[in-house]
């Protein structure tokens, strides 16, 4: 069966308000609006205003009300209509949210799932399109998860629900409307993806590809071409980026010999930045036969214009760019 | 025709005020002229605007301004080029208003090298002199808003800062916290909410446990006005200038309306209905109860107004025509100007370690 | 002695209220020995603490309550162990009389194994049953307090939460988006603003355009009562949980003061004088006061409360004691509890890619 | 001469404020309390209220203001009392303050320098003791300084007020009564340092310890230390952390073949990743005689007690450890 990111989402979250009594939504344009971008569509109308909740556009204030409500016992969803207005909110999300079970010593758990669409749409603009992958994953008590497909979004989107701590799930508005194939398993009301563990998208032997959301997409698209000339690329989908899972990463290194990260945010302390250094110093280090590149978004604030923006996110020819200098490839 | 005219408006709120703004407004044939000729200007502007984000020469996010003409006009009117103006993400009007051309609306919609900010900022994010944007953060202009005002406070101006939010920015926080120091520090400035009765689909009493935002202020002043008449605007705006040089913060409230979705992905029918917006459209659309008073008090003739539509119409198009067919900055362009006067050094990395391109 | 005794409190200041807190209030013997024995004990207690400080025994930040122990105590008599509260960093006084005791607050502030956060989290990180901390925010707790309210309303528990903030927290936007939405969804949530004069160094009226905090909800109607009359709090707290279960949010005020410095740093006499402080110790300290109220109505005789005293001293000292001999948690222990039932397998990161240790 | 890190700050202010008539601090308690760290000591007594403004409690809203009155031709310094509380105001800081000129083609500069203690105290708990650096870095558009010396707060400080850019500077508590030598140079209220040049604290051959803040002291006495047992470091002293000196560090590196990280922020997408990226994708990687190592503060939320704080943060020991590790020492 094939099945929209956006629908995935919806099953997840509408199949787990069903099963547990204390999960709700709350949010922007949640409930009579279907969402901002529908991923919530039919919901209120299935659950009511006790179960899917519109908030004034007050960011700061409603993340710290589902935070509370955690702290009480319930499971708050709450959307960011996107993550670029969780920066409002982030002081809730990193002070209240992540770090309260650790300063309670395991006295106030806070069970929250915070997401909405993250880093760059289509002609949004530099204060629309940011990536908050890096700033999120470096929090410690938080987990971060970064899906591409329908299946990583049903299924991670049910286990962070599920999770008893403070998840930050980045969905990517682009892929909303995508459809990807799901498996009988996938489409269970018990589907769950382990949190904490990466993917392999596709087996390769050359050069490992390590990304994610969107970007494996286009990891996946740079194989097939590379494919055509010889070039076997591993595909790594983090999908959670915290806790990373280190060692599906290393290992891969360990075969191929050559990595290339590709995301879309910005270079500097990027997700790139991080993996680079948790391979260098991991055993990989030694079987490297070429330096790591990263592939990222420009470093630059996002354009509007199309042509500008285009140069701003990665393309294929990036990445191939990059394999091939790795590969020594003319 | 006549030379000048009288007319009353609708009465003012007030909210710890003694006294409000007239209600006995008088302008004259030029002025007149001119108000008319912008809304009308604004309003095909917006609708071109619309049109050419149908035809995919315009990207992302465009939140129209039509149904809003009179407030920006209006308070314009009452406004020296001076003075400053920062609002939100729906500054079309505005920056036109402000000094901007239509080419450097549109053009910047179509991402062109004419758009006032050659394609970089897109709908939401265009500047003129003294006009501080376009912001797509909602409720984040407003203390900016305050900052522009307490430079020209504190460099002895005379002059303000109008600081424009809607309904459902106006319970953000910073809003408060922007007040409570306004207030304080008496800034000359003027906190302006366009209520048009809707943040996105959600109606100001779903959003707003007050829906009376020109008393959400508190210990700041309020007025309501009509918003759909750009006389009273005009006096309000006139009012609160005076008022705010002479006594610090005000709050001005204007009842207006948005005929379109709230962007161009909504199509503004869920949340309220066909009927509603039809009924403000033919009983209190801003250029047509206008047009009316001209009409009636013989300040133009309905010639002259035909004329000055058509002259819109072709200016418009015009603008639209260029916007199209402008060209599109790329390349380097996309590295400069992430400084202000940038190092000489300075490399900017681009998608992969070997693009990268120094920077102006 | 009397069994009971009735007194008149100072008149509540009332906003959007016809009806206010009942001004005479009663109290019996045992309730008010009660009263007695928590404040001396908080007071103490709060002593004791500044006095482990000074001996380099307690660290970082250390926010006295003392001065304002008939806030918490008073409140605390109109509620239920059922119903929950959550407040600043000022947060001692507080998590004692929410059932953390004396040695869980000290041992705390040592840094050590009986504290009620084993040390994790220090002076603004107490916890307890239905006591949600201690927040080192200003402002961040009363959204969060809000939610706890919400929780209720949404399980259809009868019960509140106490959500506390400062003058100088008066101020943050995140309160004024949260008075909206708990009205907009008429939580269960009693806004209390401990009034004490001062965020850190700087009074109300230097901070607040408008110092009459109990109106600064707008649309929440408001009650200020005296906060250094243990009687009078508690009837305020009465009158606002009764009122709060049926209506939704209200705010209440409370009017106290801190004696010491905001935090051990701030010697506390820069920004006040001396005169002042001890101006309120002599006339309006709300355990002397307290105590001649029991005195004059007979309800407790000087050498019973003398006894507290001593008993409360003794207790104090015993807890001290412990908590500075209490063994400090170290190494491994630094690695859990930073996830609620991490993975098996989740091994964590110490300061050099070699320190590594598994987390619980 | 002698000077604390506090006066030198207070100075550069200080000259500046006396210099051009559009410099101003504001912020919570910078004017009659002298400052809650002193660092704008006596400046409101010699210059009175429109200068030296203090603010009610609320950093999203005076933040914002600051902001705007940098877009309208003032140089405001907005001090936090300490970053932690630039959460609230993070907003303002990147979606106003650093993409402004971007997106504006250049149109509205804003010229402001956001400052205050960053990082770790002693014994302030997980709220009040996180790094700012790695975030800040990230984002285009601003410049970030994490200064370690007087000299460098002194002339990093007026060269941040005099950049017509936003800039975050970011200071560290620890160090404010920290007395360090001045120069004359330094002592001169022309004094300047150039914002984006690493300094090179120590020159030595066998290792590279590239740090910021007050690491760069405990890099310092690692080094000290080593010296004694043969192993000469290089201390590289970051001072910027965007736009940052990569070149210093890939000549560095390049003469030592080895290096090691220092700093007090997380891990995960840290500096120290960025460094160890860097250094990767240049041409020093292929002199790297052994794996980059970090060493930061552990991946915890920061605890309370004193035995539990000293081992979240880096001490001697982790870099010796480190630099015996990489020299392949016993
Ligand atoms: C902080 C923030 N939250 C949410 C959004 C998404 N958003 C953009 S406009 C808008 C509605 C604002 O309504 P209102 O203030 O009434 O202005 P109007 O669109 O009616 O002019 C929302 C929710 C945003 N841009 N910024
Ligand atoms: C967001 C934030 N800004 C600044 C601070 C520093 N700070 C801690 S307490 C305080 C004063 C608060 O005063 P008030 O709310 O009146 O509470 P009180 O200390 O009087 O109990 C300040 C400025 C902080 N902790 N959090
Ligand atoms: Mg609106
Ligand atoms: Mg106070």
């Amino acid at each position: 069966t094939q099945m929209t990111v956006r629908d995935a989402l919806n099953s997840a979250i509408d199949e787990e308000i069903q099963k547990d009594d204390s999960v709700f939504v709350l949010g922007e344009e949640v409930a009579e609006y279907d969402g901002a971008y529908k991923v919530t569509k039919n919901l209120w109308k299935k659950y009511g205003d006790s179960r899917v909740i519109d908030t004034p556009i007050t960011e700061m204030g409603f993340a710290g009300i589902a935070v509370g409500a955690a702290m009480n016992g319930l499971k708050p969803i709450c959307e960011f209509m996107t993550f670029n207005f969780s920066m409002q909110a982030i002081d809730q999300i990193i002070n209240s949210a992540a770090k309260t079970h650790y300063m309670s010593a395991g006295g106030v758990p806070v069970p929250i799932v915070f997401r909405g669409p993250n880093g760059a749409a289509a002609g949004v603009g530099a204060q629309h399109s940011q990536c908050f992958g890096a700033w999120y994953s470096s929090c410690p008590g938080l987990k971060v998860i970064s899906p591409y497909s329908s299946e990583d979004c049903k299924g991670l989107l049910k286990a962070s629900i599920r999770d008893p701590n403070p998840v930050v799930f980045l969905e990517n508005e682009l892929l909303y409307g995508t459809a990807f194939e799901m498996s009988d398993e996938a489409l269970s009301d018990e589907f769950v993806l382990p949190i904490g563990k990466a993917k392999i998208e596709r087996e390769g032997k050359h050069v490992s590809l390590v990304t994610h959301s969107k970007y494996v997409g286009l990891c996946l698209d740079a194989a097939k071409e590379l494919e055509g000339q010889g070039v076997e690329c591993e595909v790594i989908n983090l999908r959670t980026l915290r806790p990373m899972d280190t060692q599906a990463i290393i290992k891969s290194v360990m075969k191929t010999n050559h990595c290339i990260t590709v995301e879309g945010g910005w270079p500097q302390c990027g997700i790139g930045s991080e993996i680079c250094a948790t391979i260098v110093e991991s055993p990989a280090f030694n079987y490297l036969d070429a330096p790591i590149l990263r592939v990222t978004g420009a470093d630059v604030p996002m354009p509007y214009a199309k042509s500008l923006e285009a140069a701003a996110l990665p393309e294929i020819q990036n990445v191939i760019k990059c394999v091939k200098k790795v590969l020594n490839i003319p | 025709t006549a030379a000048s005219a009288t007319f009353t408006t609708k009465d003012f709120d007030l909210h710890k005020l003694d006294m409000g703004p007239a209600t006995e407004v008088s302008t004259t044939r030029e002025e007149a002229i001119q108000f008319y000729r912008e809304m009308q200007t604004i309003r095909r502007m917006e609708t071109t605007a619309g049109n050419m984000y149908k035809a995919k020469q315009v990207r992302g996010f465009c939140h129209l301004y039509s149904g809003q003409e009179a407030c920006c006009v209006g308070m314009e009117a009452s406004m020296t080029p001076e003075d400053a103006v920062i609002t939100a993400y729906r500054a079309h009007g505005w920056s036109y208003i402000r000094g901007v051309s239509i080419l450097g609306v549109l053009a910047e919609l179509t991402g062109k090298k004419s758009g006032c900010s050659m394609g970089k900022g897109g709908s939401m994010h265009m500047y003129g002199k003294n006009f501080y944007g376009g912001n797509g953060i909602v409720g984040a202009q407003v203390p900016l808003g305050a900052g522009i005002a307490f430079a020209m406070k504190y460099r002895k101006e005379k002059n303000i800062c109008v600081t424009l939010y809607g309904d459902g920015a106006a319970n953000q926080g910073q809003l408060f916290e922007t007040f409570n120091m306004a207030k304080l520090w008496n800034l000359p400035c003027v906190f302006v909410c366009e209520n048009n009765g809707y943040g996105m689909g959600t109606s100001a009493e779903r959003a707003s446990a007050s829906i009376d935002y020109y008393t959400r202020g508190d210990y700041v002043p309020g007025i309501k006005c009509d918003g759909m008449d750009v006389l009273a605007v005009r006096e309000a705006m006139k009012f609160c200038k005076d008022y705010v040089l002479k006594n610090g913060p005000i709050l001005l409230e204007v009842a207006t309306y948005r005929y379109s979705g709230h962007s161009m992905s909504d199509p503004g029918t869920s949340y309220r209905s066909r009927e509603e917006v039809k009924e403000v459209r033919e009983k209190k659309d801003p250029i047509t109860t206008f047009k009316e008073k001209l009409l009636s008090s013989n300040l133009a003739t309905a010639d002259e107004l035909k004329k000055i539509d058509t002259e819109v119409r072709k200016e418009v198009e015009a603008a639209a025509e260029l916007a199209k067919n402008d060209t599109e900055l790329s390349g380097d362009y996309l590295y400069n100007q992430i400084y202000n006067q940038p190092p000489a050094d300075y490399i900017v990395r681009g998608c992969d370690p070997m693009t990268t391109s120094p920077s102006k």
